[in-house]
């Protein structure tokens, strides 16, 4: 298996639907000629043409509603939003017409639609939000978020193939700093949750970047798990409940503004259905509401990082 | 047209009797939008419709009793119950039921002409919107994609006057049908109540379309002449302006066109009242839907389903 | 005290607002001549003319952009949203542009958006939403919710007081259906939970409409205390918490999507930060993740009865 | 426009030092088209800078250091390091800072006009957007209201060839300049590299909006010169337009201008370049801001603040 890159794994994945699927196309601003702002989609303009790697106008309504339209005559698109931060200028398209479509009048609307989410490197307000809790509030819409090259791959197949809108939140932070071995071929990842690493005593769930960050965290601690939630919509609650039967000591750690985030989910799920199983309170790490800020320690000093974490984790343990 | 007219009547009469829950919208006095645009499409086209039309419906096949059940939220209504009153489209007729965003499914339309186009097929998309709706953003989305890819899509503006209580004037300074100019295609103004002119100017854009000419505007001047929903007593029009327009209704004038080409139209009205008998007969006898069912079918399971084809009485293939 | 409803009681405290201040004006589709589509600005038109009470063209995005525009240079508009489903076409302006202006540049934007909200009439996916927890997840908005026709009032000025952007979020349901005394004159209430109902061996808590479907559902029931938020941002965490010391048992009720909701962050701030308070788990009751559907017998499927929510406390207090 | 070209050529070395966090933006070609613009404003006007129009900032009374600062994330930059690069404005000085939605900040000016009118002021309030920000919702719904409302606004189009990679022909079919009637005011296309003609309609566009005849649309022709941030080399753009394009540079132009009146350029060079230096001088000297800061000032928690006037070294007030 060849050791690639997250974001060349990406590409990977998209490059096997897109030959096997005459019906997959993708569509977004500057992915044609420029191969797109993270170049995901470069070179791909040789190979498929500019039909099938489309540049669209700057409007993500536009290229949500399109797509939307696309999809319900028989095509299957893939739209790339430049920054995930932009698809709030296509909120209402995805909310309103995407996601209710199917329970509405039972029309299936089989787009993906990518997400480069996620902080880290100065990024500022616009270009580091991770705005997957938003969709999770909104019926209709699934959300994977891999954290590794070969999920990256294989979930965005699965994206691509399930009859649904679903939102492919890839972490730029990760592009290019995360490889690993992908096997060659197109393979579609379940949308459930992985055990990162394995322990007893504790876990911390969490997702995309924030596994990589929850791991270095814990790596020195005794029987830690650390899960990978993998996917958000649909959650994997019964993987989330094992664990705390496992462990009774839960981290659960979002790189997303706190309040009502992906991990506040979860953490009431916990407090609900798993709540005879804990010992110890179900401690939460997750950007404070702030917007993002750009300059580097003030950054640093909102995103949840290895000592924050850590330091939860020592904490809890000790409880 | 006729029996839209007559749907809507008897429907606004169960909401008067409390069968019909939620609001009621109808689109009497703009019939001939409807019925014209949607008469000129093939049954391989698209359609996007609108609250006011319900015609389309009808023409691409769907029963009174269906619709009557939809008003009623009853199983058997075109969505089963899971949406209300206008807000249903019969997808296997290929017809995508409207959001209540306006005009969100411009952008819908305009992306399964895009998904013709970029198959090379010989079909177009057509949806209807309002004057109101020609503010939001979305409207110039759609114009501008579609005219930037020049797409066969047809945008029949339906423009009653106003949006809700809120006049021409204080929606925008210029007519909408010269903004097409600007996005590279035509805007043409048409009679709204002349069912004939509606329908001439749709198989028209729909040659244009299918020529790979791109898309049309297509501006229907009519009158909305009933409130905005059945709540709304429409005090902000003056009775004149009615009862100007009432004179224009456009189901007498095209009756006395039929009259004249010797059709007998007492008969057609008779047939019509007795279909529209029928189907609320046929309506009220279904049941409600069963509330262990409300959470079903948020996402798809199988394989996704495409849009199917209507009838197209008048087939224009051309 | 004359009695109002809740929707005289909103009308009485804009109108307040509008002669004590004449920077105060109202924006909206259909607010002047019609009064607007709930008659909340009925005649306002006649008393502070058409520049004060302004018919707005029929789009989201422009009402609330330009309500910034006119906020950052002194005045203090109160836009309506003909329905809170709306706002999906505004959310960009409000997330990105209101939102984070005074973390990122220091100028304030004191806006108000009134959000019709709510369902229990068959208004169908697109008239039935409540909104509030996608802006719980985006920092530098506040949000109101009242239950009573006092608060309505009380809590209006105080958005419309408020240095920043507010969500005041009108149930639609409650507008006729409630009716309370309210003080004459203006009079601001703190953005702060209260108790709607005392009581020691449980609490529920929730707000807006669900604050009358949960007293109507404990109303037999010994010991069951009834915290009404009213505002979820800034939310009262130590009113939560104080409860959760007195009651032990918890109920969190959402009329809104379960995944992500306002009582999904409630629930786990108490997972957390009252874990050792509490004697049984933090029971959830809400609308699950479907659209709102139209017809009776689906809309009461869905939505939280007196019956589910009577249910739950039963069980937990015999936990 | 030479500050400006100064300041971003110095900071572009600062990027490439690593002193510059996060991306770099530049206005390299068009630097006519904000000084010209911002120069026919007075200082009650209000302003919504763009992310290509450093000059404005300069113009209204910024100081260089703030403005490397600013690019540096340092606590004395505009933003304090909460917003990165191009992503100010100095409320004080009457500007406030884009987002990056684009073109969003139209609506904040035609809101800022609406108030204007509304308090009958004679004031008026620009924002400048990208020929590509022309394809999005808010901008048209801006253009409408403030077509609507007749509103003391100016919109300055920067049509500098390029939205990122995306040419013209992939962004619209018809020029944007065009739509302006169709929203009921006038679009004018001036040379946007040429100072003077930027200022002239900007400041004929102003007495306009001051005499209460609405907005006006000013589409500046120009070209980005350089990449749309500092990783993009522009391989899409062919090496023969952008030589014909380094022949009309703007700021060359205007030195001829000056240097026909007599101006000792050479000596203003030297002004400018000491200037830069100083700011980078002193902006270097600032502290990173403190962590512990980080999560203060979400909300405002006194008095609300306004818009402050800015300088207005040409005071355009007529
Ligand atoms: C984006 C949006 N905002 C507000 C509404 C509420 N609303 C429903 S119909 C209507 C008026 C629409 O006017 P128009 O587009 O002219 O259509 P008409 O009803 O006149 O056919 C409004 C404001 C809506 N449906 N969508
Ligand atoms: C709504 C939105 N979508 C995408 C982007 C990402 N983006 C940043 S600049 C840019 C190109 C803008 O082109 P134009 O409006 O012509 O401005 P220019 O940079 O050429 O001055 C894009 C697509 C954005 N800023 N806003
Ligand atoms: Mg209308
Ligand atoms: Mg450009």
């Amino acid at each position: 298996m060849p050791a690639m890159t997250y974001l060349q794994a990406i590409s990977d994945g998209l490059r096997e639907e897109m030959r096997d699927d005459e019906r997959v196309f993708c569509m977004g601003e500057d992915i044609g000629v420029f191969g797109g702002a993270f170049k995901v989609t470069d070179g791909f303009i040789d190979e498929f043409g500019p039909d099938r790697v489309m540049d669209t106008p700057l409007a993500e309504a536009g290229i949500v509603g399109t797509a939307v339209g696309a999809a319900v005559v028989g095509l299957r698109p893939v739209c790339e939003m430049q920054f995930s931060d932009f698809i709030s200028c296509g909120f209402d398209q995805l909310v309103n017409v995407a996601g209710k479509m199917h329970y509405r009048q039972g029309l299936a609307v089989p787009i993906t639609v990518r997400l480069p989410t996620g902080g880290g490197f100065s990024g500022g307000p616009f270009h580091s939000q991770n705005p997957e809790a938003w969709f999770m509030h909104s019926p209709g819409i699934k959300i994977v978020a891999p954290a590794t090259a070969e999920d990256a791959k294989g979930l965005l197949i699965s994206a691509i193939r399930d009859p649904n809108p679903v939102l492919f939140c890839e972490h730029k932070h990760l592009y290019r700093r995360i490889k690993g071995d992908v096997e060659v071929g197109a393979y579609a990842t379940p949308m459930r949750a992985r055990v990162a690493r394995d322990g007893e005593d504790l876990v911390v769930i969490t997702y995309g970047a924030m596994v990589h960050t929850a791991l270095e965290a814990t790596e020195e601690l005794e029987g830690v798990r650390v899960l990978d939630l993998r996917s958000l919509v649909p959650l994997d609650e019964e993987a989330i409940l094992d664990s705390v039967r496992a462990c009774a000591k839960v981290v659960v750690v979002d790189e997303a503004n706190e309040l009502c985030a992906a991990g506040a989910q979860v953490a009431a799920l916990i407090a609900e259905r798993g709540f005879e199983d804990l010992d110890g309170p179900v401690v939460r790490v997750a950007t404070p509401n702030v917007p993002i800020p750009f300059s580097p320690p003030l950054e640093q000093a909102v995103l949840p990082s290895v000592d924050r974490i850590k330091e939860a984790c020592v904490e809890l343990l000790a409880y | 047209m006729l029996l839209m007219r007559g749907i809507e009547e008897r429907a606004m009469t169960l909401y008067r009797q409390g069968k019909v829950p939620g609001s009621f919208y109808d689109g009497f006095g703009q019939e001939a939008v409807s019925a014209g645009a949607a008469f000129a499409m093939g049954p391989k086209d698209r359609l996007c419709v609108l609250h006011r039309d319900l015609a389309a419906h009808l023409v691409r096949g769907v029963t009174p009793a269906r619709i009557f059940a939809q008003y009623m939220g009853r199983a058997g209504g075109v969505t089963g119950g899971r949406d209300g009153n206008v807000h249903f489209g019969d997808w296997q007729l290929g017809c995508v039921g409207m959001v209540s965003m306006l005009p969100d499914m411009m952008l819908v339309a305009t992306g399964m002409a895009m998904a013709f186009k970029l198959r090379h097929e010989q079909r177009c998309a057509l949806t209807w919107f309002g004057d109101g709706s020609t503010s939001r953003g979305d409207f110039h989305e759609a114009m501008n994609w579609a005219g930037v890819q020049k797409l066969p899509v047809i945008f029949v503006l339906e423009n009653n006057q106003f949006a809700y209580s809120t006049p021409l004037e204080a929606q925008f300074a210029v007519d909408p049908v010269h903004r097409a100019e600007s996005y590279g295609f035509p805007g043409w103004s048409v009679d709204g109540n002349d069912v004939e002119a509606v329908f001439e100017a749709t198989r028209e854009a729909r040659e244009r379309a299918l020529a790979g000419e791109g898309p049309t505007l297509i501006a229907c001047e009519t009158m909305r002449m009933h409130g905005h929903a059945a709540h709304d007593d429409m005090k902000y029009v003056d009775k004149e302006r009615l009862e100007e327009w009432r004179r224009k209704d456009p189901i007498e004038r095209q009756e006395r066109v039929l009259e004249g080409l010797g059709v007998d139209v007492a008969a057609v009205r008779a047939e019509v009242a007795a279909a529209i008998e029928a189907g609320v007969e046929e309506a009220l006898a279904m049941p409600m839907p069963d509330g262990a069912t409300a959470t079903a079918g948020v996402f798809c399971e199988g394989e996704a389903n495409v849009l199917g084809d209507g009838q197209a009485p008048w087939s224009g293939v051309s």
